[in-house]
């Protein structure tokens, strides 16, 4: 019943395989069956053709050239940028170009001003890249930084915000879809919830593992930050998004800066632009900027909505196949977990299955993915990580479900 | 009554009509255009009446008549002020409600911009953006 | 006699133009005579392909993946730190990738401990990339900004070196070629000077502009801190380099970090890794690392110093041509230039004149090209500015005298 | 006398030979000779002994025996445990020449690896390296 159900969905992707070049790879003679769509996706043909247009047709600078081509590559690279607002249904100048999820956190964290008591608050979750820039700032600036632990579920017991949330809090940050455990948290209620306790509160939303799988409403879920990189949903390396809701934008004074920035520089002092040009510094990557709005569109084609519901059933199949194994134990359990699936082998190191799993084409990841305070949680050196993309298969999950099976027998 | 916003935009093509594709006749016409438009005193080109985001220096003051508005503008480079004067052409001595309507495309219909860029360099999206600003009611 | 000597060299190149795809696009029912390289130039097939061949059959996240996707692509990313390596004649070790220029003269601003009283000094030719991290730093940390000024050949004055610099100076940058002007500074000889005043001192050299047109030996010209983009050097956009010295890295503190960058995290503190994975916060830009090996290879096989003899040549031709123009004014003289030339139509905005040419098919740049306060000293709102490639040739030069001609009749 | 570490790598690839093509024999033969490593006693699993960059970890405790060194490992993944092993038959009761000459390529040419790549996750790298830093003479 279910499985014929998560068939169904299923098969309705599967033309789609076709799109993605790089899946006809063998990996030591077998198939690939690519599992770390977590650490990054694959590329459809129309992004990877884009950037190949780009260079052939519209390669120039943009912003101040009076010539054809520079014009063009302006209005390319601006309508990339509506095109984002259009997909996260926000506001073009809210939009700030990044090179990646990481560049942005840490452009938040060093842009705004911070003083000793001041508290920032991270859960149990977050991945480095959400962690080490906010301890940097508690180093230099006598900041503290409050951990929101995780309950026995390895979910952020959100009812402790009445109490960990005070009068002197500047910044919350949570990880919209945890890229270890793949639990979705439910962002707009919770900073509802983190308003309703200080409305002075700045959010900050890591949508680095949300923004592949399902549909962002930034007007609806309302953070101050909301952060990702398009190399995870799709789109080239090297391009992010920083979303700075209007009001907040004021908060920030830019901390990297240079060409582009500006309105006029004197020696004495420079007026910089206002919006999104001012966290812009130098040439951007508008390579990526436009391979990006191509990967959208590509997202919008077949409907966010549609891919929710197949990364969802793939995870759910996942799940329920994993969990029938008793050698295995599962730390991704739960409704509200999608894209990704964490376990071990019991008694057995992640890397020795990673290992394996590969000789069979397999690509999971192994290891901390750069949660180790989580790790440290779990009282683990790390996990094998199953994520899924559009273009997996339930097929592929028997695959592995199968091949993890003769691992465990070889590593017995 | 002077003539409403169309039928100023009807006439301004078919003045550039006249050219066809021959861009060096329609760049000579709008350099001519500039030429002709009075200049401002020095003493009138004031930081305060600068239109940001061009890359050559535009100022614009606004003026009123009755309910229709009437600007003056300069620039310091040639093909600006040709473009600045037919949009003082285009705009002037009409009321808020039709300059509020007037969206640039008429530049790309007599051919002079490939399309209404966002760069900064032709600043023309500021020039409109600016004289919207001025005749938009104030709440 | 000159012009045959010219020609020859030049049309050593002509066949290279086939490499470039982007080049047989018509401007306006006319070829494109494409020069604005100083912004940013265009690529060659090779280096597009790679983009192609990175996407379908390397892509995956470096670093710590088991997977066979993921080993190789972390060789073919440190492979590419190799390359940067041997065409810098460097260490491997001193490789840091970032976004571009301006990333990197920000994160060296941003990762140097400054003191009240410390002194920063800089040329009055820098680009505002190197002008305003600096200004930043001034005013937040009570740090003096020196301007060593040009003289009336618009070079700077090093002869007033002894005086400027102090026992208090921290750091002097400087541009090796300058954009605008397209003057090569005697980077060695300047490095050298600066160190027997002040051994302390530490020396950034901006290489954008220098790196596509000649060979550099950072073995030789030691400077302590060198930063360019490869979308300036037939490279991929997003992507860039600052070589820092071995033994200068102990004095950063990386201001970004995040996943990718640690041995150890927790709570409490995290143990950093060494080198250049220091600075390298987040996923990185695999694709322009990639790309941009392939871009280093292809000038390796020209030759940077035939491209540099090319360059010239072509820079010196354009010179003498505008310079028999008396209704023009030239701004970029000497035996020094390559690369860029700025000049002025008498009595003409820059900016008409630029769209006139545009409308010949002409690419040129207009304005003040991010260096206001050198426009300033000259006294104008800006410059036309004519930059070159290896795929620019004598005949194209020629064009654009002529054309430059008729848009002087068409002004006056 | 010791056999030379160019004759212990040749054996090592006549043993592996055996398997041909077949990954699986071989892993599961990697797995037992890890498995037949003596495994170190946790308190000798000091923090000191941590070869630093793998993904795994790998305690790494020098010896000596003369002229010659000798190495104890272990490690918490079994097939890490049962390359290191591989590395010990390798290297042990070897002089410091010797040792110095190890490249690891022997592991490209048993088909375990297809490059020695410096990818973190397998410390392999990391492994040769610290071993060469304890047999190289000090200065
Ligand atoms: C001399 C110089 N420095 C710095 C930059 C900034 O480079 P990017 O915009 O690639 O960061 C440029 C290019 O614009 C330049 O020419
Ligand atoms: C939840 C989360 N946050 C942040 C990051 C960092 O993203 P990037 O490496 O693209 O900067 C990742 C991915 O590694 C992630 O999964």
């Amino acid at each position: 019943m279910l499985k014929t159900d998560y068939m169904h969905s299923a098969d309705l992707f599967i033309p789609l395989r076709a799109d993605f070049p790089i899946l006809s790879n063998k990996i030591i003679h077998h198939d690939l069956v690519y599992f770390d769509n977590a650490a990054t996706t694959h590329k459809p043909k129309c992004v990877i053709d884009a950037i190949q247009e780009y260079y052939t047709k519209h390669n120039s600078n943009v912003h101040r050239g009076v010539h054809t081509l520079s014009a063009n590559a302006t209005v390319l690279h601006e309508n990339s940028r509506q095109a984002f607002a259009r997909f996260l249904n926000t506001h073009s100048d809210e939009i700030i170009f990044t090179s990646g999820t990481t560049h942005g956190i840490n452009l938040v964290a060093r842009s705004l001003g911070w003083k000793k008591g001041d508290e920032i608050i991270l859960t149990e979750q977050e991945h480095h890249s959400n962690i080490l820039p906010w301890q940097k700032i508690r180093d230099e600036f006598g900041v503290n930084l409050k951990i929101l632990p995780l309950n026995e579920n390895l979910r952020p017991q959100w009812e402790l915000l009445p109490e960990i949330i005070t009068e002197n809090t500047r910044l919350f940050t949570f990880v919209h879809t945890s890229n270890t455990l793949g639990n979705i948290n439910p962002a707009k209620e919770i900073i509802r919830k983190v308003r309703s306790l200080n409305p002075h509160i700045l959010v900050l939303l890591d949508g680095a593992q949300s923004v592949p799988h399902f549909k962002i409403d930034l007007n609806d879920i309302e953070p101050d930050f909301f952060v990702f990189s398009m190399h995870k949903a799709y789109g080239p390396t090297g391009f992010g998004v920083l979303y700075i809701q209007k009001k907040s934008q004021s908060e920030l004074n830019a901390v990297f800066t240079g060409g582009g920035t500006i309105k006029e520089v004197t020696w004495e002092k420079t007026e910089y632009e206002n919006g999104p040009l001012y966290f812009e510094p130098g040439t951007p990557h508008m390579e990526g900027a436009f391979a990006s709005m191509k990967a959208l569109e590509y997202l919008e084609n077949i409907g966010m909505n549609r891919i929710f519901e197949h990364d969802k059933r793939l995870t759910s199949y996942a799940i329920e196949k994993i969990k029938e194994m008793e050698e295995v134990e599962l730390y991704s359990e739960g409704e509200d977990i999608c894209g990704a699936v964490s376990f071990n082998v019991k008694g057995q190191h992640p890397y020795d299955v990673g290992v394996l799993l590969n000789n069979y084409g397999i690509a999971v990841r192994t290891g901390h993915h750069c949660t180790q305070p989580l790790m440290k949680k779990l009282g683990i050196p790390g996990t094998v990580r199953a994520s899924f993309a559009l273009y997996n298969t339930i097929s592929e999950i028997d695959y592995f479900i199968d091949k993890l099976k003769k691992c465990i027998r070889m590593l017995n | 009554m002077a003539a409403s916003l169309s039928e100023r935009e009807k006439a301004l093509e078919e003045e550039f009509s006249l050219f066809g594709d021959d861009w060096e006749l329609k760049y000579e016409h709008i350099i001519d255009k500039g030429k002709k438009l009075p200049p401002m005193s020095e003493a009138e080109k004031k930081e305060h009446w600068l239109v940001k985001g061009c890359q050559s220096r535009v100022w614009l003051i606004p003026g009123r008549n009755g309910n229709c508005f009437n600007f003056r503008a300069d620039s310091d480079a040639i093909i600006t002020k040709g473009i600045v004067a037919i949009i003082l052409e285009l705009l002037n001595n009409l009321t808020a409600d039709e300059i509020l309507k007037f969206d640039g495309k008429i530049f790309e219909r007599i051919g002079l911009m490939q399309h209404l860029s966002p760069t900064r360099a032709n600043g023309l999206v500021s020039m409109i953006n600016t004289i919207k600003n001025y005749v938009q009611p104030k709440s």
